[in-house]
């Protein structure tokens, strides 16, 4: 839609992106706002209906600040605004005003229909501060209503305490409104929440402002020039959080910068569960995979979209191997869990009856691990804070993620080697369902006692199915392809009989002496040879259709006609084009592949000409 | 959903007492700057059927509709209403009378005929009094009507006062909902003018949706714009009336009263451009959380040489006015022009 | 027992305070480490016994640099540091060095007497950074073991990101070792964590170096330079922080910022968690009240001590009037619940009735809340994210709360007028006690058909005892003096037939003409008169002992001969001595008022001489 | 707990593995700086009953006691030993042989007085064999044992290596709990000198407890002490062995292996003060976790740069050293002084 907006990284509904104008704005931006009636800044208003006076001068103005400006600044066409809860009566021909040149910036408004823009403005956005509901609600409207490589601006709400949540949601682009204002009103910011300067015996920050007067010298002087000084120490702080956030979507971890600053106030911690419970909104945005690791840090933490996601995808897409018995362990503190001292000493007890057991790991938050997926985002990646008590509501969520596990799957006997909240919820469970479970553990689980109980109670258990090792490999490499590409694509990429070669973790399979996929033990995905997307691509999943030429190194979103909705970024995907396939990794999601007009959209690893 | 709609949704809601229909509505004594001097008033406030267009809408910032009567009063109520508020003028040896309505003091329907010619006749015998202001709407203001009060309105000067509230008809019609236009009022007030009768002009600081900015200048051009058709003009400063759409924007924080410093402004600006006009404003409900104000230091001091101002037309009134968030309110001028449709609520 | 340190304001365990030396330092403090070694700071140490190699010469040592820098300097006396885990070694003569003038610090070891000082250093404090429970263990032995009037030094843990919480349970000295160790290694230290420099593409940060240079510049500059901007921004980092913590200390909401502090690491987390299960230690140092709003905003709010000390007062000193209708409602938005719309309608609906009726709020985070402690803290003063949603960790808390109520008190007839979680949580109560409750609400608590139904319940239900207003108004401050000083309190400072004057809250008992209590609305806590205070000596609690002199103002804490160790900042107290009675508010906790030498202890309302 | 109780408790978990008794627990040849020259040099370590200090508990960071053998080796089983070690320097024309045991290679306990005088025979009768290094605690040094020793040793040479560890006697007793003071080792180191026998030092850089700097001044004072009774001076990096306190406390975090700049500084240090002392340094297992190291760029280098200056003693070879981790070291030598108890890991 835009020549002048491109996002190149996303986490959740937060992304960085540039708007490509006289000098290229990294945005999250906080635009100083009062440069928009600077005509010299990159950004410039238009000016309000209410003050041209009708849409024929306003037509007129924007045509003259075009000529002017030139095409390479973004125009705020002339608006009317009213406030949100008004009736609407703004003439329908100020919709029409379009420049036909140039960057373009309009002004939101629920229920109007969207002429094309780069940046679109929520109206009144500033009245939604302190109302989480109604400003989410706004926000995912707009965000339903205007193409995901434009630029969303809220103006007149941004706060340091309150920018990283607002990005969080969406927000490109912020502006100083309220740092002003505060200044002038002898408000001190700081990203935990404002002070009134009054109440400062010091400064709590160090930037080049603060680091030049002492509390009392700015108390004592002048007026103006006391809230000069504040307004400059305001935007500062301001500034501070925006790098701060953009370099935490850099690095993957916002969710956990969020989790903290929302404690700043109630109305953002309540945004954020809000935004949770929007999962279609923020799961869509959020990387398949991370090489960081995710903290469960807060009760907040079991709502992220990455632990939904991981529970949804066990829920629905994972299939157990065919085995009678089900071993139930506690998660560790090491990851991958196998490679833990517990799971070690779990793994020698089996000893020889090791293989007639199907290992499921139940863990807070993920809720139930199948051992194939131990590598698989973000089983591999997450740490939790640890004091050995687990609170009524986590209890809850993995009792639940068990109890569908369960009820679906059905074992000829289940074993328990667990103890304290793990054997609380396997308790409840089997209650539940009425199964029978035997516990193993006797004190702790890594005792001697217990593990000589553990070995005792296979022994008289395994009789049934047994799987060799051959068949334990290949089990884990369907069960992530299942996982990352859904239900059936496991069979069709690691076929029966299958060879897998490589140690632990790092499998590859071959069918017939070609190799169809690789376990990448960073992420725990599958990488897809362009044999096995041969395989795959009948199964009409994670398909990028492009146009009539040759992809080579990576392919821009222009560049593709039509790709599967359900494409998450780090997803492996199958590139089908007229002169040729590949298969790479997406970059933006599927939706984004489909309608952007800038952005890299998939880093191509193979290519065969058709 | 139209403005007019909305404002009539609001208007349904409220619930309108009961009250006696041979009471006027209020009454009070004050003193204003007539023709260069300060003299003693008399306003009553008549309780009528009430103004028809608000009675089908209205306008966003009005509750004055809810003082009208539940039933017409007749023309006897009317007359009776007037005697009881001149009561109030016993002591006065000279004075001014000004007669509003909810709605327009010449609309028969409000005022029946006979009442305003009694009314009109009491007026012009009672020698204390000088002058008598009425206020209208423009389509009452006819060559009829003129004539008719002018009839009984002999030695006595006539003013009529019409609530422009805004020379732009962008703003009167899509934030303020006036239901007439600048167009209408030019020629009312030249069939005034025709008839030597003295037009008063009512302009509105800050309808709602408008910035600070915005509705200072408004106001600026719309004092040059009418400086032509009338001699005195008197600015309101909006405050959120009960029951109006106003009220309902700015319980959900979407509307601020106008600053006192605006109207200083304003009142500096336009007696420098326009020495000879007489130009008014009454900071009604001045510092309250409802009505305009600056910060809680000065808002008293500054009203206080508003209404100063408007009764000596003496720009020294207005000097020396300081305060710490005079520094503010010029960032809000800035900021409230940039804030999308969110006014800045401090 | 020290001259030379006093505290003047406590939160929790922390506490800001000041060092009395050369310059006076505030803390909590951040100290230059490598000033330590430099004999002009405020702070010198005088070096370690592995290096000075006898006893004899460190107490040469000691003696030489006392006489070379005075007594207003603090001398680290010669230690012998081993590291947590090593066996004890020492010899113990080296425990028995003593400098006989000025100030002195100690290294602590666990289970070693300490000898008087004004600064205690955790011996190998940095070593427990990401081990939550052996700091806190660490530092909850050293607390008991040093007087509350020293000041507590944990060296070389301190980062930017975890300096709250070192603060948060109970740190008074920290350093800047990892800050520069950081810095050396090229680590850029926010309070959100810490990055790699190489990883940033920009510095997320605006403090007077990092103003001064771009994050590229920064990585070319050849490494000295580079090291020693980093460490400066890395100081900087940590300052802010510390002023920030500071000022938080002031406004009375560090918990709050902590509890989105905590959530940059686990171990943080883990550590909030876990300080609050020493509800003891924490909560000596909570004042009994605050005038700023308490945030419950996360799941860790339902253990912070001010509510659990709420829910315990309750469960331990409250008695409810004698009614037999018992009225359970919903909490409301605005507090006091009484002035909120709904809470005017339920009053509206109950009419008449409400004389017969005893009404309890329900409420998370504080379980529940009788009418009658409406105003008192935190009742009256919290705010919480609301989203419609509970979690079950907060069902299960306040269910608790609820059903240690209903099983200590019997009613007739028990009403239920809520919704949602509230009636779900009746529900779960009444079940598990085989109780009936009446519920009355269809729809919303405010509809007028619900409000109908608790009108037409209450009128076949209010038969039995009755409560006039005069008696109402007299249980207030009978339940908030029960509250204050313990059961029974109230019969003696509201007797039966006090007079009640005052419009509500400013309610004030009189008897026999003579005041006796003032309702303190912005507190909900009652002021005592001297009369009342009279009444109140012989129950022998919140009793201060002083010497023989006429106390005037404030009572300093050395003038304090003993006093009840239950008091705490913020609670009315009777003050008792040879010359005069009096009451007045306590500035600190009875155990510090009994054991400091230094400090405000008692701000004085009343006197009588004797 | 006393330091001796908790080392024997953590000995006392440690399994030792049955071993042949007639095979040495490690031989291995090599070139070390004799007399002013390089030359070959086969080093055995006999396997024998262990040292009688380590066996009650003993050195902080010794895990040689695990090289001991489960049962006494018979004086056969170690003479056996002596001849398979022999059987490795069969390339060589020239050179020097070092002895040790995981103790006293003079402690009749691990090797009895049959052994010892077969073993230097033999040792006398090959006239390849220059030079002859034993290693001994200080009390087996005495006249009698040296006189035994030449007795056998008639016209090679006998130099006899002792593990100070450092002059401080508090350090040597309560962070390496080594059993002995320094006066025990000038006693000895005098005894062999009036026998005309060589003595060889060997310093601990950086025992458990010790801040870098204290370590580098402690070893700089050292050699500083030792000079006076010893010709040649080699100087352990403490390195993290199994079954000792060091690895206890290694595992929490509790203790760092020394910078290999500390190293580089000492040698450079002592050497400028005593050019003809022979100060050497072998940095074993540099770089790995457990051993000595600076960062992962320059740990090899560097320690090459060691090694050839303890072979050459030319202080040019530690010339032109540098990396970027180096003022990370010196910071290091600072903080680590005021870190009251716990090591700057990094």
């Amino acid at each position: 839609m835009t020549r002048y907006f491109e996002v190149y990284q996303r986490d959740g509904a937060a992304r960085k992106g540039r708007l490509l104008l006289s000098r290229t704005i990294e945005t999250p931006y906080v635009l100083k706002t009062e440069t928009l009636k600077d005509n010299t800044g990159p950004i410039v208003d238009a000016g309000s209906l209410w003050e041209i006076g009708n849409v024929e001068k306003a037509e007129h103005r924007l045509e003259q600040l075009r000529r002017e400006i030139g095409d390479n600044r973004l125009i705020i066409l002339p608006h009317m605004c009213l406030v949100p809860d008004a009736p609407d009566c703004i003439p329908e021909s100020l919709e029409m005003l379009v420049s036909n040149t140039g960057a373009t910036g309009r002004v939101y408004r629920e229920g109007r229909a969207q002429k094309a823009a780069d940046l679109y403005i929520l109206e009144g956005a500033a009245v939604f501060e302190n109302n989480a509901r109604a400003l989410l609600e706004k926000v995912l409207d707009m965000k339903d209503n205007m193409p995901d490589d434009t630029a969303l601006y809220l103006p007149g709400i941004c706060l340091p305490e309150n920018l990283a949540m607002l990005v969080y949601i969406g927000a490109d682009v912020l502006d100083t409104t309220k740092a002003t204002v505060a200044a002038y009103k002898d408000m001190y910011l700081t990203h935990a929440g404002s002070f009134r300067l009054a109440s400062l015996s010091e400064l709590p920050c160090r930037c080049s402002t603060c680091a030049s007067i002492t509390a009392d010298e700015l108390k004592n002087m002048d007026k103006t020039s006391r809230s000069q000084m504040l307004e400059k120490h305001n935007i500062n702080a301001m500034e501070a959080e925006l790098a701060l956030v953009r370099e935490k979507i850099s690095s993957g971890n916002l969710r956990e910068y969020v989790d903290g600053q929302c404690r700043t106030r109630p109305w953002l911690t309540a945004l954020l569960r809000l935004l949770d419970r929007e999962y279609q909104h923020i799961e869509r945005g959020t990387p398949i995979t991370r090489n960081v690791e995710m903290l469960a840090n807060s009760g907040d933490s079991l709502t992220r979209p990455e632990v939904v996601r991981f529970a949804r995808r066990i829920q629905e897409r994972y299939t157990p191997p065919e085995l009678d018995v089900l071993l139930l362990l506690p998660c560790s503190a090491k990851k991958p869990y196998s490679i833990s001292q517990s799971h070690q000493k779990f793994g020698l007890a089996l000893g020889k009856y090791r293989k007639f057991v199907h290992e499921v790991i139940i863990t807070s938050p993920l809720g139930i691990v199948p051992r194939e997926l131990e590598l698989t985002y973000p089983a591999a990646h997450y740490d939790v804070a640890v004091t050995g008590h687990w609170d009524a509501e986590e209890m809850k969520w993995v009792s639940e993620c068990l109890e569908d596990y369960l009820s679906k799957h059905r074992y000829a006997a289940i074993v328990a080697h667990v103890d304290g909240a793990y054997k609380q919820i396997c308790e409840m469970v089997a209650d539940k369902l009425g199964l029978e479970i035997h516990f193993t553990n006797t004190g702790s689980v890594t005792s001697h006692e217990s593990l000589r109980n553990l070995s005792k109670m296979m022994e008289g258990l395994c009789t049934g199915r047994t799987m060799n090792e051959t068949k334990r490999k290949a089990s884990m490499l369907r069960a992530i392809a299942d996982y990352q590409f859904g239900k059936g694509a496991g069979e069709i990429v690691v076929p029966d009989n299958s060879e897998i070669k490589g140690p632990f973790p790092r499998y590859q399979s071959f069918y017939e002496k070609t190799q169809l996929t690789t376990l990448i033990p960073q992420y725990g995905t599958l990488a897809v040879t362009i044999e096995g997307a041969e395989m795959m691509i009948p199964r009409n999943s994670c398909i990028v259709r492009i146009d009539d030429f040759m992809p080579r190194g990576s392919i821009l979103a222009p560049g593709i006609l039509e790709a599967d909705h359900a494409i998450r970024e780090g997803d492996e995907v199958f590139v089908v084009g007229e002169k040729a396939i590949g298969v790479g990794r997406a970059r933006m999601n599927g939706k984004e592949m489909s309608m952007s007009t800038r952005g890299q959209a998939i880093d191509l690893r193979h290519v065969k000409p058709k | 959903m139209s403005l007019n709609t909305k404002v009539l949704e609001i208007r349904q809601r409220q619930r309108i007492k009961p009250t006696p229909l041979d009471m006027p509505s209020a009454v009070w004594t004050g003193k204003d700057h007539v023709d260069g001097n300060v003299e003693n008033t008399l306003t009553m406030i008549f309780r009528t059927s009430g103004c028809w267009w608000g009675k089908v809408g209205g306008c966003t910032m009005c509750g004055y509709v809810y003082d009208s009567a539940h039933t017409s009063p007749s023309a006897e109520d009317i007359v009776s209403q007037f005697r009881k508020a001149m009561g109030k003028a016993s002591k006065f040896d000279r004075f001014m009378v000004k007669i509003f309505t909810s709605g327009s003091f010449l609309d028969e329907k409000e005022v029946p005929v006979d009442a305003l010619s009694k009314i009109l006749s009491l007026l012009e015998e009672d020698d204390r009094v000088f002058k008598v202001v009425v206020e209208s709407r423009p389509e009452f203001l006819t060559e009829e009507s003129m004539e008719f009060c002018l009839a009984s309105l002999k030695s006595t000067l006539l003013e009529v006062a019409i609530g422009l509230e805004t020379s732009s008809d962008l703003i009167r019609k899509r934030s303020i909902n006036k239901g007439f236009t600048f167009r209408d009022f030019v020629r009312a007030a030249e069939v005034a003018k025709s008839n030597g009768v003295a037009v008063k002009t009512y302009l509105m600081l800050k309808p709602p949706f408008i910035s600070e900015k915005q509705a200072l200048e408004d106001i600026i051009a719309s004092v040059r714009e009418v400086s032509v058709y009338s001699g005195v003009i008197s600015i309101n400063l909006c405050n959120v009336q009960k029951g109006t759409l106003i009220e309902y924007l700015w319980e959900r924080g979407e509307y601020r009263p106008p600053w006192l410093w605006s109207i200083v402004d304003i009142l500096k600006r336009t007696k420098q451009e326009f020495p000879h006009l007489i130009i008014t404003s009454d900071p009604v409900g001045a510092g309250a959380k409802r009505g305009p104000r600056n910060c809680k230091e000065c808002s008293g001091e500054v009203a206080d040489a508003i209404r100063a101002f408007s009764l000596s037309q003496d720009l020294h009134d207005l000097e020396g006015l300081e305060c710490d968030c005079r520094s503010l309110w010029e960032k809000v001028l800035v900021l409230d022009d940039l804030s999308f449709g969110s006014p800045i609520l401090e």
